[in-house]
């Protein structure tokens, strides 16, 4: 199964990463940019039949390893 | 004898070793920031190693639109040596100046020890006062220095003994295809002094200040 | 203006009393912002209201000190015209929130400190300890506070040259996360935390100011950990090494070109420290307005501007005429500046916020009214217990004890983490980390700057004095192993909960030890820093003092002894007192789940003796390395492993091979000296393996065993 | 305007991250993962009335900026 999981850090935490690509964008001329966020997808083929228990599986994964909960949410999208 | 320009982004740190280094074979090095558009009284010019705009998006990425690296280019163009070591490396791809691109380390940790590479192309501005297959003991310090090259134009001029990172080839320094445009993961710089484990980097260095033409 | 409940003042951390303290001082009911302000100010972090009164102990003094503790690093004297500074700093309770964060703030917050003085860093050392291994939790952590420090510390272009890690179940839910920081300045250069004379302009510089760790730091380090951390994640904090990076230079050019009369940086407490200690110092008020401070997000309260602990930012203080050229240095590097305060002849510190006076203050009674405690303290009753625990010689054969301690991942190789640390930078690491003591050149002298980092739990749980009296000692000797003798001292005091008294008996002792340690050996200690409330669930973790030497080697040796430089046939001797059959505190206890006796005392006139032997003799002799965690045993192999040569070893006691008896050096020479001053010979390199009378190992799978200690305990 | 926009390593490109965190989820048990892709998201504020002119904008920063055309691709979703 194809699952995707999307792991945003939490708007209250700063992302300077951002704020440096902001500021070269607006070098470069783009003075529309506003606020930037970099955030990840990750892509994954899971093994599984049953999407419910994929998902849990997912979460799981996302508790333990993919996401650091002190900083990030995260969202699974199993199919 | 001509004055290397030694780049300083926001971000750079290896610039004053790579100035020290450069003066300990006799060479004349200046820093120049990355906001100077004139680079005219310079024969040679270094992208020393840092963390330039702190690697923000990739690294490499925001250094290429500094305003010096039209300088750079056209320096590159006329057939100046222009050498990337470690961060100058990433920006020469990410400028075109060299083909591939680097992405993170195979075991996706930094590595700061020493490793040895071989030369496997002594027509370059890096390893011209070296021999063919002479093996060079200098450090590596990068967590991406994993060289990715589809469009298969790369020219190696150094190769890993071992594979530290995964780099494609065992590529450690890859050459334009004139030879005067130079990237090279591990560092020359910090290879240039018995006390501190070898001096090995100064045959790379050596062959950088040959390069110039004679003022 | 909204009005105060005590349950506010409670919340941010300050007890009645001091509450009532504060009322009986302004004269009145606080306002928000000054509630803010004194609470985090008045914080166990910030005002070392329970340490102040014995750190007053230390021997502080020596004709080579520039400055001592008081200000954000102590400086000293180098000669040539060069000044070091130098700072210890703990993050465990943000690095226990938050590993990789926590850590990577921990190493912006020191090099803050000593960039502060006017001088660039040049180097850092970290000093981590964690619960074992086995521990998934623990090994998130020991990875997360490694990556972290490789993140900020590589990113940041400093680098981390050494450090110490260790294993303890008592650091299972209190990791202790320690990092230090060397500067050197041109004497001409050095700056103070002053706020200056009236007129003087107070210019914030660098990342914007957001809610980050607000009632962060300062009062998680004030408070133990309980079910409630988890209510407190929102405030950690984000490092930015790049802006840190921005700064320091900024801040640099600023100094070389004299345009600023002070500096102090913001940590805990941010821009209410940030004010007042500065202004303090320099016995002057001051008009601060918060609509000035660039900001991150919209709709920021003014005690919330004012506790902010976002990262990476500094204060100048400014004469009027030079702010413009501060604004345009700034600008060019890139980073962010506002000017937000004006230095008066007044005493009170005045804030204001959209015209509303929000604070109003005697601008030094943030930091000098602040409680002081004398708290109680008494040995604790199950001390003697401890002593009195008879501890078993283990029979195992030497060569099986030994391969034992050599795959501990607190003996083995530290390669794993310090190859990930930029350990290089700066072409000045002669005597880089795995080995005893750093060793830095200073370029354009002949002379070499020796740092060297200790510490030891469980020698200080059974004897704190004594246990932080060795540290020194052994510090001190790993210094001399460059060719170095002693300068100056940082201490970092980590501790459990100093409302018990057992753990103010022991904060005391230590302090005590230290201060006999360095009025022996002559040491000032020049600054440092307490961490308190390092317990989880009621328990203390073990008293972990962590000292931090730095010594000079004038001249430094032309080729300083290395690990890495025996040769077959060259003789192997130990220098220093006999041992004697003591094995309490040792690794090899803790291997063999052990703790307790009474460890061996160090001996001053012994020790002052040996250093001096040593450091004379690393001008002569190949290989020097003192014999301390793993004792004797474990020196010898780490010298074998690292050469790459095997060594034929005498027949000894476990007792010999295992110690960890203090003031002693192992030396590894060419054949031919028929005497070392309080030596005696033990054995000759050679050949391919370690051979410990009649048994012996391959070299190569010791060698093994060490190298992949810490990378098999990670893979669980 | 928000706008997500999504960079995709080339499938041919090696993904050194994907692979090491698909190992430590086997090491921890995860055995059902199969290939793990890790991309990033950026969260972009733009300002701007047109949703096709933001779009054509933000294309452009991909082209010259947020994107390595060595080695990756690009997708903008205005909204
Ligand atoms: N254990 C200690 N030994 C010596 N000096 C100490 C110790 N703890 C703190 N100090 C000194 O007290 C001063 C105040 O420390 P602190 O408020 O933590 O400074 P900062 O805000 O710069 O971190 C510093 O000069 C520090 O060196
Ligand atoms: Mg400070």
């Amino acid at each position: 199964m194809k699952v995707t999981i999307t792991i945003n850090r939490r708007p209250e935490i700063a992302d300077p990463e951002g704020t440096t690509v902001r500021r070269a964008l607006h070098e470069l001329g783009f003075i529309e940019a506003g606020e930037v966020r970099m955030d990840r997808v990750i892509h994954m083929e899971v093994e599984g039949d049953d999407p419910r228990q994929v998902e849990a599986r997912v979460e799981e994964m996302c508790r333990r390893l993919l996401a650091n909960p002190v900083i990030e949410d995260f969202e699974v999208e199993v199919g | 004898m001509m004055k290397v320009a030694v780049v300083v982004f926001p971000g750079s740190n290896c610039e004053h070793d790579v100035v020290h280094a450069l003066e300990t074979m006799g060479g004349v090095a200046d820093l120049v920031w990355h906001r100077d558009t004139d680079l005219s009284e310079f024969g040679g010019v270094v992208l020393p190693g840092g963390f330039a705009h702190g690697d923000a998006l990739r690294t490499g990425a925001i250094a290429r639109f500094s305003p010096v690296m039209a300088e750079v280019t056209r320096m590159a163009e006329s057939g100046a040596p222009v050498l990337g070591i470690c961060n100058g490396f990433q920006i020469l791809c990410e400028a075109g100046l060299l083909p591939g691109a680097l992405i993170a380390n195979r075991d996706l940790s930094f590595i700061c020890r020493f490793v040895e590479v071989e030369v496997v192309d002594t027509e370059t501005i890096l390893t011209r006062a070296a021999r063919d297959g002479q093996r060079i003991r200098i450090p590596l310090n990068s967590y991406e220095g994993n060289w990715v090259d589809p469009s298969g134009e790369g020219r190696v001029v150094l190769r890993y003994i071992g594979d530290p990172n995964g780099s494609q080839h065992r590529a450690a320094a890859v050459a334009n295809q004139t030879g005067n445009v130079v990237g090279v993961m591990p560092h020359p710089e910090r290879g240039s002094d018995p006390l501190l484990g070898s001096a090995d980097g100064l045959i790379l260095l050596e062959g950088f200040l040959r390069s110039m033409a004679p003022a | 203006m909204t009005p105060v409940t005590e349950s506010v003042h409670r919340h941010l951390g300050m007890t009645d009393d001091e509450h009532d303290r504060l009322l009986e001082l302004l004269g009145r009911d606080p306002r928000p912002a000054e509630l803010a302000m004194y609470s985090v100010m008045w914080s166990e972090h910030c005002s070392y209201k329970s340490s102040r009164s014995h750190l007053r102990r230390f021997p502080t003094e020596a004709p080579w000190v520039v400055v001592g503790p008081g200000e954000n690093a102590g400086v000293v004297d180098i000669g040539d015209g060069w000044l070091a500074a130098i700072r210890i700093e703990s993050h465990n309770h943000p690095s226990f929130v938050e590993p990789y964060q926590g850590a990577a703030t921990g190493v912006g917050g020191i090099l803050r400190d000593v960039f502060t003085m006017g001088a660039r860093p040049i180097a850092l050392w970290d000093q981590i300890r964690f619960g074992p291994l086995d521990n998934p939790r623990n090994r998130f952590l020991f990875k997360g506070v490694v990556a972290g420090i490789a993140g900020y510390g590589n990113a940041v272009g400093v680098p981390t040259v050494g450090g110490e890690i260790d294993f303890d179940d008592c650091y299972t839910g209190n990791p202790l996360v320690n990092v230090m920081c060397l500067g050197i300045l041109r004497r001409e250069q050095l700056v103070l935390g002053t706020a200056g004379e009236p007129g003087t302009v107070a210019v914030l510089l660098g990342k914007a100011t957001g809610r980050d760790g607000i009632g962060g730091a300062s009062v998680l380090a004030s408070a133990s950990f309980d079910e409630e951390a988890g209510a407190k994640r929102p405030s950690v904090q984000v490092g930015d090494p790049f802006e840190e990076k921005k700064l320091i230079e900024a801040c640099l050019e600023m100094y070389w070109r004299g345009l600023v009369v002070g500096v102090q940086d913001l940590g805990a407490a941010g821009l209410s420290c940030a004010t007042s200690e500065p202004a303090s110092r320099a016995g002057v008020g001051m008009e601060v307005d918060l609509e000035a401070v660039h900001v991150r997000e919209g709709g920021m309260t003014a005690p919330e501007l004012l506790m902010s602990e976002s990262q990476e930012r500094m204060m100048a203080f400014v004469h009027p005429e030079m702010v413009d050229e501060v604004l345009a240095v700034a600008a060019r590097w890139e980073i962010d500046s506002s000017v937000v305060g004006l230095v008066n002849g007044g005493s009170t510190l005045v804030v204001r916020y959209h015209g509303e006076v929000v604070a109003d203050i005697p601008a030094a009674s943030l930091s000098d009214d602040a409680p002081l405690y004398d708290r109680p303290a008494a040995r604790p009753a199950w001390l003697d217990q401890l002593w009195d625990r008879r501890f078993e010689t283990p029979t195992t054969g030497p060569i099986d004890l030994l391969l034992g301690l050599l795959a501990d991942p607190a003996v083995g190789s530290s390669a794993w983490a310090h190859q990930q640390y930029d350990h290089m930078l700066f072409l000045n690491t002669v005597v880089g980390p795995g080995s005893d003591g750093s060793l830095l050149r200073i370029r354009g002298t002949d002379k070499g700057l020796a740092v060297s980092t200790d510490g030891n739990g469980r020698l200080c749980l059974l004897d704190p004095r004594l246990g932080a009296s060795r540290l020194v000692y052994e510090a001190a000797l790993n210094v001399a192993v460059t060719g170095a003798r002693p300068l100056a001292l940082v201490d970092n005091l980590n501790f459990g909960n100093p409302e018990k008294p057992e753990v103010m008996w022991q904060f005391k002792e230590t302090v005590e030890g230290i201060s006999e340690a360095c009025e022996a050996l002559g040491i000032p200690v020049v600054g440092g820093n307490v961490s308190f409330y390092n317990e989880t669930d009621g328990v203390d973790i073990h008293p972990t003092p962590v000292v931090g030497l730095l010594g000079l080697a004038d001249p430094m040796p032309g080729e300083p002894p290395r690990l890495d430089r025996a040769r077959p046939g060259m003789e192997v001797w130990v220098i220093g007192p006999e041992p004697t059959s003591n094995l309490a505190g040792t690794r090899l206890q803790a291997h063999l789940g052990e703790l307790g006796g009474r460890p061996t005392p160090p001996d001053p006139a012994t020790a002052r003796r040996v250093i001096e032997i040593v450091a004379d003799l690393a001008h002569r002799v190949p290989v020097l390395h003192d014999v301390s965690d793993g004792g004797l045993g474990v020196a010898i192999a780490e010298i074998c492993i690292a050469s790459g040569v095997g060594a034929i070893i005498e027949p000894a006691a476990t007792h010999t091979l295992f110690g960890e008896d203090p003031h002693r050096v192992v030396a590894v020479v060419e054949p031919g000296w028929d005497d070392l001053p309080m030596g005696r010979r033990v054995g000759t390199m050679s050949g391919h393996a370690i051979v410990i009378g009649e048994e012996s190992i391959a070299l190569k799978t010791a060698g093994d065993i060490w190298r992949n200690a810490l990378g098999r305990a990670l893979t669980g």
